[in-house]
């Protein structure tokens, strides 16, 4: 037997009927092998709007998350994010994951002028332009981010692996992507300048789950370390297969190797590897106490990873917006704009640290960690404020 | 005792077309029957049900007393009913022996390689050109391998369809003088050919097909005298 | 045979047919006056009785037609076979009813939940269906159809197509993914056993002797669209997505439809038009200076994925068959890795690699700016019924190509390549040239669209062209029909409509979608609109349809 | 023998050689298919090819309208070479028909045989796409011209049929017309009566008779000896793919070669007889 | 020079790779002239298969003994599947349009992508709440279990790596083509399944059963392709329902590459492709060399020797008799 008559009452009675309705998007990986990231965000959002309208911050709406999944292609965000900007609920989207998502979000959701808060995007080509090095120019006004970039994180392995490790000689890899290949530039051209030697430096197709050939090319140069620009789903195989031909020197990354998954793929030769993450481990953190319990307390299925605090406190600078424009408005897309204008003057104290953008949209926090793998786990080896 | 191959009744219809309406015919074990008629009367049709490749939509077809019509074709062979296929159908890109070899597919005694030299002795063509590929073969020389394919299963009951089709007038009277050979070594046979006149001759009994039905019939001698064979397919006035 | 038991059967009891139909019919029509289910809140309410909805009403219809399936059984016009349209709306009631059930179990927690309109409607489902098994096997003979006036013909091919836009605009605007399920299958039970009764062929007869008007009405309802959706742009956005990949299927159908040729790297061309379009757009992601007017570009666009098509199709001087296929997937890889490393990491700096081009602004023609919402007549159209507009001129192009080079000596030249080669150029038909013309002018065609696309997609990459929306591509054709312009179009609807509205189910969609090629395959593999002669080619002889088809053409020749 | 009488109606062959192939030579790896064979055709006259199964008479149609590159060998049409292209053999004037029906099995008579008028017809993408009074014209003209042929070879009442649903013998015919509507000046038929029965085989006659009647010539390749030797002017035997015996009916049935290797002694006669 | 060897090496390993994936869509291409694009799920269910085995029986072993079991189930769900398959999807299609059964298998090959996906970690998907397994989820990468003696510390030779695991899926190509010569040449099966490639009709007038060979030449490659699933496991160490894909494109060219239809032409055909894109990424310079490109230089080798060689490398040129 199965079912019964329903009259169990569920979910009828959520927020007074009068209350109106707005939505903050989510643009990540929710399926593939990113997965584990977005997932992450995606419930770090919903836990921030769910404590909203507990909190009833925001009086007279009620917020509801709208999550859609870009499967870590360009492609399939620009359509997440068309849909998104074609639902008139939609008032701001935290994501997405991937700086090369990033890239064919931002219009779609400039055109709309729903403001785009990313937790991850470290390219800082999204907020400052193609020349950001030369002449920073602000591409999209809708845009912001509360993860720090690669012009920082780039230099800051790069003196970590020449100064603190001593390693003189590096191999570089990266994937092509925006975030790969940008990370292993702003790397590459720190570490030359500190005296180090690339010694090879070679690219990947991220479709491509074998890679002796670039091993065996890449061994002959005898590197002292890999410095891999790209995320786990390769670079754990990358690693693996490194040690397994022979090259035995550990493999350093950004924060998209920084995941419990590349554990997984590396295997037990992981043990040694590196990467950089933003900012300080959020288990340390005594802001992130509270966030931690909470995201505990609300059982979600999978961790909240490495950009979980990110995407809570970005979610909660879109909320902090929506305070100032939802206040006065009668529709939730008339409040778009007024959304956007409220960004750049959000200010408060996040789970990350202290919450606030400059004139590109970026955050102003600019602290990393280097993580190392330690019997089987990602141990914190050092985290400091980058200058 | 019945015959060796009772057709009782018989339609087949390709889709909506009935190619075969309900015929009736015995093949005696040691005979040398003949189905005679124009193009498109339903002779290939009626081989082709009998020895499996189609299904019939009514009637029976019983071999030796075992009912046929659901039996798979592979198993029909061997029962000892082979086909030699009109358009003789071998495999190109198969070698001449290799060709003659998968008529004896069904068989599992030793005695293959003597009846595949008797093919040869046959047709010495075939042993000359044993390596080759079969499709390079010329329409007339495909025909003998056909009909050697077709005797390497020992069948006792052989059905030939057209088996002088494109065959040199040589040729024809070689095919048509093994017929007999092979009746005299015991195997019955059911002849399908459009050369009526050489086939009833060798024929102990002839059908007339047209369009789907049986509308004559008799011994080879009584067909081949009748003036309506003699005009519809002698082409004698 | 299988079917002789049902003959028998049929024989038996044939005299009974009509009223079990009737009876089944009006059981249908009554449960549409009952409750449906206990729980109020799912499927739009059908808990309530005497004020039918939704679910409930397609109910009623489907009875009404089996009603008038029965009474037409009683007295039978000779060109029509009441019997299978039963069957075919029977089984459809059949699943409609049980699929409501399931979903009813499903949303509200049980069966339960069912109410008694329900098993009224599944005994009325099951007697339609034994109806048409009951009935008995008849002969059509379409030479007794009726001859209308020809103002009449028209009049009804105004109505279906105004029907045809009605039932389009409604099905797309049902937002609860299971109705939409159940919806799509009372319309395959009312639709089939309509069409299937013998209709169709009429209908199509009827098409046949005002191809004009035809043409016209169904241009007029495709025009009039985008005003049923008062301004959402949710729908437009799918249709422009169908429209783009109709071009490009119908520009594929050119080589596989006509002439034969598989080719599975297809999606290329529609790339190349596409980059082109980008690379040459304002977008700051653009790699070329020179940014001529989007006319310009369009030509440029085709041409560059013509010449592709010319180089594509040059091996097919040697190579043929599936040693092609293999060739044309190799060209199709080539060009998505092309793309994807042009970034001037690997090779000069075109395409930006893996990111694509993003960024590409909306299209303004003399002032007009496809990215701005206008109204006419007091109906606001989104920036995609914008490009829904051109794109749809771009389809009206693309099908007047298409049909136009079927129908005439370069059509019988593919077809006669199709149908045996060698023969062919022993006939003294230019083999090569005439198979290097249909890649050169799929490719055109397919370039075409891809300019556009750049533009409503507002981005290209490298992943929007991969191997697989070759095989949907193929898919779309096959599904639809080889070398039909219809069918390419139903296909192509399908394909991009399905996943969309399967979000439902969103984990299990592709599942879903992958079991439904395999199953439309095994129960149609002539694809659902073949045309009439591949319809022969497939099914062997039928009398039926070569009768058709002759009658057709005495039509024709008059 | 049955083949005794020949019934022919005496006439006049031209004395203009319209096909003259040269030593055309047809090697397969070691097998010599065609050795050296020559032959001319001459306008209005009609040639029988007779062989043994396997002595090469459709690879020699096969060298002689480009399917094959010969080996070695010339074939001169009107006196011009052709090259081993069969698009431009067709184009040059020569047709054939083929020993396993090729006809295009799903278009209809009618279309078959329009297909055939390709090569003389010239409309181009452009063209069709635009539909200007020529492409009309044309058009017109091709079907005209296509159902001329079809009630030319007796098969008015077939033209909506798919060739493949069509009766055998009336397949064979099409080939013809389809061969036909390449407007030939000489056509090549290889078995044309094979399947047919002997009524059928003495409409076919006729029909080549007609052909050969309208100016054309022909070269026929069949086994029926029947047929050739009522149908023939002239009659070339091939041997293991070289030419033993040239000449005319009466001349090629008595030569003791030919019924050697051809149509078999007397001590077979007894048994088809 | 060290660096030839080195990748040729390499390339050889990748090729077998291919090779024995190949071997699957020759052998079924062979016979029913369909392209199976669904070969390359089935090297993705042998994976599965044997992880599946793994995990029931032995999860946490890495004893060398396991591997021949983990073989086992491997093969056990390639043969299962690709039989099935045969008979529920193509088997009701042999004489349907060509392309029909084409359309058919990428829709098999999207459905078995998502089965395993959903299906893998997940059988309350298919088996209603029963769930005493606890397969990790396939919707991400899955690590594969590594196995001693076959995995591990690479072997120097004069200066050349060679992989366990590469060594293993040589070995396994070798032994894999060895029986199957045998199998094809010199058993009535093997002649029977080259009859029925050219004319299934006759061929049952023969006195072979059709269906039966027909399923055999699926499931003869359906166990070469979970050996290759295994032997991929092992080199890459993790596995995912995408994999069977563009291993299965590749391997599909390599068939082709070698003459499809022809079964040392799959062989040849892997092993060509293997090595041409490992020696594209080593040798050809510039920035057109380099990983990115290799795909691109190993379907650029396939046209070029298409062209010139139509029917595959040792492809039989299917004579066309007018
Ligand atoms: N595969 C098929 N599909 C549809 N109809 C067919 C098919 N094969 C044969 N027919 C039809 O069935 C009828 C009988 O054909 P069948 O081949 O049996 O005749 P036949 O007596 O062998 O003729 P022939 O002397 O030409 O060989 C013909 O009308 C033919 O057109
Ligand atoms: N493509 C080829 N490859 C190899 N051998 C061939 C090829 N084509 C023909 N042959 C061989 O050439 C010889 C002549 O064949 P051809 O078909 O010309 O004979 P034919 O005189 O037409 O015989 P038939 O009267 O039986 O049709 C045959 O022995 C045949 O095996
Ligand atoms: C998870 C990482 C791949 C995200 C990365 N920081 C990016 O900008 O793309
Ligand atoms: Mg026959
Ligand atoms: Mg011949």
């Amino acid at each position: 037997g199965c079912g019964s008559r329903s009259d169990d009452t569920e979910g009828t009675d959520t927020g007074s009927a009068e209350n109106k309705v707005a939505k903050i998007g989510v643009i990540a990986p929710l399926s593939g092998d990113l997965a584990a990231l977005g997932k992450g965000i995606q419930n770090s959002v919903d836990l921030a709007i769910r404590q909203a309208n507990e909190a009833k911050t925001i009086p007279g709406w009620t917020l509801e998350l709208a999550a859609e999944d870009d499967q870590a292609t360009p492609d399939v965000g620009k359509n997440a994010a068309t849909k998104l900007a074609a639902d008139k609920d939609v008032v701001g989207v935290v994501g997405t994951l991937n700086s090369s998502v990033a890239q064919s979000v931002q219009p779609v959701l400039a055109a709309a002028n729903i403001v785009q808060v990313s937790p991850a995007n470290t390219n800082p080509a999204l907020t400052q332009g193609a020349d950001f090095a030369t002449a920073p120019k602000r591409t999209y006004p809708t845009y912001f981010r509360t993860c720090t970039t690669d012009s920082v994180q780039g230099p800051f392995a790069a003196r970590y692996l020449f100064e603190t490790a001593g390693i003189k000689e590096v191999a570089t890899v990266h994937d092509k992507k925006t975030y790969g290949q940008g990370l292993v530039e702003a790397f590459s051209a720190e570490y030359t300048k500190l005296g180090g030697k690339i010694v090879a430096a070679e690219t990947i197709n991220p479709d491509d789950d074998k890679y002796d050939a670039v091993i065996s090319k890449i061994k002959p140069s005898n590197p002292k370390t890999v410095y891999y620009g790209g995320e786990y789903p390769q670079a754990g195989p990358f690693s693996q297969q490194m040690k397994a031909a022979g090259l035995n020197v550990p493999l350093m990354g950004g924060d998209g190797i920084y995941s419990g998954e590349f554990i997984k793929l590396a295997g037990a030769t992981a043990e040694g590897d590196l990467a950089t993450s933003v900012g300080a481990p959020t288990d340390t953190l005594e802001s992130a106490k509270d966030f931690i319990a909470a995201y505990e307390a609300a059982g979600f299925a999978e961790p909240y990873e490495a950009y979980g605090a990110y995407a809570f406190d970005a979610a909660n600078a879109i909320i902090q917006a929506l305070k100032v424009s939802l206040a006065s408005a009668d529709s939730a897309e008339a409040a778009r704009q007024a959304t956007v204008d409220a960004m750049s003057k959000v200010s408060f104290d996040g789970v990350t640290g202290a919450v606030a953008f400059d004139e590109f949209g970026d955050t102003t926090s600019r602290v990393l960690t280097v993580y190392g793998v330690k019997g089987g786990k990602w141990e914190a080896v050092n985290t400091a404020e980058f200058k | 005792m019945s015959a060796m191959l009772e057709v009782r009744d018989l339609t087949v219809a390709y889709g909506k077309i009935k190619a075969v309406k309900g015929i009736s015919f015995d093949v005696e074990q040691g005979e040398v029957v003949t189905l005679i008629g124009t193009n498109g009367a339903g002779k290939t049709t009626t081989l082709r049900t009998i020895s499996g490749l189609l299904r019939p939509s009514g009637g029976s077809v019983t071999f030796k007393g075992k009912d046929l019509t659901s039996v798979p074709a592979h198993d029909i062979v061997q029962l000892g009913l082979a086909h030699s296929p009109e358009g003789r159908r071998i495999f190109p890109r198969l070698s001449v022996e290799e060709n003659l070899l998968l008529g004896a597919f069904a068989r599992k005694d030793k005695e293959i390689s003597n009846d595949l030299q008797a093919a040869y002795d046959l047709f010495p063509i075939l042993e000359e050109r044993r390596a080759q590929p079969a499709g390079t073969f010329s329409g007339g020389e495909q025909q003998m391998l056909a009909m050697g394919r077709a005797m390497m299963s020992r069948p006792e009951l052989l059905m030939l369809d057209e088996p002088s089709m494109g065959l040199s007038p040589l040729m024809m009277k070689r095919i048509m003088t093994t017929i007999t050979t092979l009746q005299g070594q015991g195997t019955t046979i059911l002849l399908v050919e459009q050369n009526a006149q050489a086939a009833l001759r060798r024929a102990n009994r002839g059908y007339v097909l047209e369009v789907g039905k049986i509308v004559l019939s008799g011994t080879g001698k009584e067909l081949l005298a009748s003036d309506d064979v003699r005009k519809a397919y002698l082409g004698e006035d | 045979m299988s079917s002789s038991r049902t003959e028998n059967l049929a024989a038996a009891h044939g005299g009974k047919a009509p009223m079990v139909a009737i009876a089944g019919g009006a059981l249908l029509m009554l449960s549409g006056l009952l409750s449906w289910s206990y729980d109020d809140r799912i499927l739009d309410d059908i808990s309530v009785r005497f004020f039918p909805i939704g679910i409930q009403i397609y109910s009623m219809v489907l009875g009404l037609v089996a009603v008038g399936l029965g009474v037409l059984l009683m007295r039978r016009p000779a060109w029509m076979d009441p019997g299978k349209g039963l069957r075919i709306l029977g089984m459809a009631s059949v699943v409609f009813v049980l699929g409501t059930l399931l979903a009813i179990a499903k949303q509200a927690g049980g069966i339960v939940n069912a109410n008694e309109g329900l098993y009224v409607a599944l005994a009325g489902a099951v007697l339609a269906a034994a109806a048409g098994y009951l009935s008995p096997e008849v002969h059509i003979d379409v030479r007794k159809w009726p001859r209308l006036n020809s103002n009449v013909e028209i009049l009804i091919i105004v109505v279906l197509m105004a029907l045809l836009l009605f039932t389009l605009a409604y099905t797309l605007n049902i937002e609860d993914g299971a109705v939409f399920g159940v919806f799509l299958v009372a319309v395959i039970g009312i639709v089939g056993g309509l069409l299937g009764s013998g209709l169709g062929a009429y209908f199509g007869f009827i098409g046949g002797n005002n191809r004009r008007p035809l043409m016209l009405a169904a241009f007029l309802v495709a025009f009039l669209f985008p005003f049923t959706q008062n301004g959402s742009d949710e729908n437009m956005s799918i249709a422009t997505q169908i429209l783009v990949f109709a071009a490009t299927a119908l520009g594929l159908n050119i080589v596989v439809g006509l002439a034969g040729l598989l080719d599975l790297g297809y999606i290329a061309f529609l790339g190349t038009g596409a980059y082109v379009a980008a690379m040459m757009s304002t977008s700051a992601f653009a790699t070329i200076g020179w940014k001529p007017p989007f006319l310009v570009v369009m030509l440029i666009g085709a041409c560059t994925a013509a010449v592709f098509g010319l180089i594509i199709g040059s091996p097919t001087l040697r190579v043929s068959g599936d040693y092609l296929a293999i060739v044309t997937l190799g060209f199709g890889e080539i060009f998505r890795l092309a793309m994807f490393n042009l970034d001037g990491n690997n090779g000069p700096d075109l395409t930006n690699g893996p990111n694509g081009i993003p960024a590409i602004p909306d299209l303004v023609f003399f002032g007009f700016d496809f990215g701005e919402v206008h109204s006419i007549a007091g109906i606001p159209l989104g920036r995609f019924s914008n490009y829904y507009f051109l794109l749809l001129a771009l389809i009206a192009f693309v099908i007047l190509v298409f049909t136009r080079l079927n129908d005439s000596r370069i059509g019988r030249g593919w077809v006669a390549i199709r149908e045996d080669e060698r023969a062919a150029e022993a006939m003294g038909v230019n083999t090569f040239g005439l198979k290097i013309l249909a890649f050169a002018v799929g490719a055109f065609l397919a370039g075409l669209a891809g300019t556009i696309k750049a533009h409503v997609d507002t981005s290209v990459s490298p992943d929007q062209y991969i191997f697989l929306e070759s095989a949907f591509l193929l898919a779309a054709v096959v599904l639809g029909g080889m070398g039909t312009v219809l069918g390419v179009l139903v296909g192509a609807t399908i394909l991009k409509l399905l996943p969309e509205k399967l979000r439902e189910v969103n984990d299990y969609r592709l599942l879903m979608f992958g079991l439904l090629l395999v199953v439309m395959m095994r129960f149609r593999p002539e694809g659902l609109i073949a045309s009439k002669r591949r319809q022969l080619e497939f099914h062997e002889d039928d009398e039926e349809l070569n009768e058709l088809l002759q009658a057709e053409h005495l039509q024709e020749a008059k | 023998m049955t083949i005794t009488e020949p019934q022919r109606t005496p006439h006049e062959v031209g004395t203009k050689i319209v096909l003259e192939a040269s030593g055309v030579t047809m090697r397969f790896g070691g097998l010599t298919a065609v050795d050296d064979v020559s032959m001319q055709v001459h306008e209005g006259e009609i040639v029988g090819l007779i062989g043994p199964n396997g002595a090469g008479k459709t690879t020699f149609f096969n060298c002689l309208t480009g399917m094959y590159i010969p080996t070695e060998g010339t074939v001169t049409l009107n006196g011009t070479k052709l090259p081993p292209k069969p698009l431009k053999v067709v184009r040059a004037g020569m047709a054939r028909t083929f020993q396993n029906i090729r006809l295009f099995g799903n278009m209809t008579a009618l279309e078959n045989v329009m297909v055939g008028r390709y090569c003389r017809t010239s409309s181009m993408a452009l063209t069709s796409i635009l539909r200007g009074p020529k492409f009309k014209r044309e058009e017109a003209a091709t079907r005209e011209r296509a159902q001329e042929l079809l009630d030319y070879v007796g098969l008015s009442k077939s033209t909506e049929l798919l060739a493949r649903n069509m009766p055998y013998g009336d397949q064979r015919r099409l080939e013809i017309a389809r061969a036909l509507a390449t407007d030939p000046q000489i056509i090549l038929l290889d078995e044309p009566t094979a399947g047919m029965n002997p009524k059928e085989t003495e409409e076919t006659m006729h029909l080549i008779f007609k052909i050969r009647d309208s100016g054309m010539a022909v070269v026929v390749i069949e086994h029926d000896m029947r047929f050739i030797f009522n149908l023939c002017d002239r009659v070339l035997c091939l041997v293991r793919g070289s030419l033993l015996v040239e000449g005319t009916p009466g001349e090629v049935q008595s030569d003791h070669r030919v019924i050697e290797a051809y149509i078999g002694g007397d001590e077979d006669k007894e048994e088809i007889a | 020079m060290d660096q030839f060897a080195q990748q040729l090496v390499n390339g050889l390993t990748l090729g077998s790779l291919y090779a024995l994936i190949a071997v699957g869509y020759t052998v079924v291409y062979g016979i029913v002239q369909l392209i199976n694009f669904a070969h390359g799920e089935i090297f993705m269910i042998g994976a599965f298969g044997a992880l599946s085995t793994w995990l029931i029986f032995f999860e946490g072993e890495t004893a060398l003994w396991t591997l021949p079991i983990m073989l086992v189930g491997a093969i056990a769900a390639s043969v299962t599947t690709a039989v099935l398959m045969e008979r529920i999807a193509y088997r009701p299609l042999r004489n349907a349009p060509r392309l029909a059964p084409l359309i058919t298998a990428i829709g098999i090959s999207i459905f078995l992508q998502e089965a395993v996906r959903l299906g893998f970690n997940d059988p309350t998907l298919f088996l209603s709440n029963w769930n005493p397994l606890d397969f990790p989820s396939a919707k991400q990468k899955v690590p594969f279990p590594q196995i001693d003696v076959v995995t591990g510390q690479a072997f120097t030779l004069g200066g050349v790596t060679i992989q366990r695991s590469a060594l293993f899926t040589i070995g396994c190509l070798v032994m894999c083509a060895a029986g199957l010569w045998y199998f094809v040449n010199r058993t009535k099966t093997g002649r029977g399944m080259q009859a029925v490639s050219q004319d299934p009709d006759t061929a049952r007038l023969m006195g072979i059963n059709v269906d039966r060979i027909i399923m055999v030449a699926f499931a003869v490659g359906a166990t070469l392709a979970a050996v290759a699933g295994v032997a991929q496991g092992l080199q890459v160490t993790n596995i995912n329902f995408k994999m069977g894909f563009l291993a299965g494109l590749k391997a599909f060219t390599a068939a082709v590459l070698g003459g499809i239809g022809n079964v040392w032409g799959a062989v040849v055909g892997g092993l060509t492709l293997g090595i041409v894109e490992a020696m594209a990424v080593q040798f050809i310079p510039g920035t057109f060399g380099g990983s990115p490109w290799k795909d691109v230089w190993a379907f650029a080798l396939l046209i070029i020797v298409l062209v010139f060689r139509p029917q595959g490398l040792l492809g039989a040129k299917v004579v066309d008799r007018a």
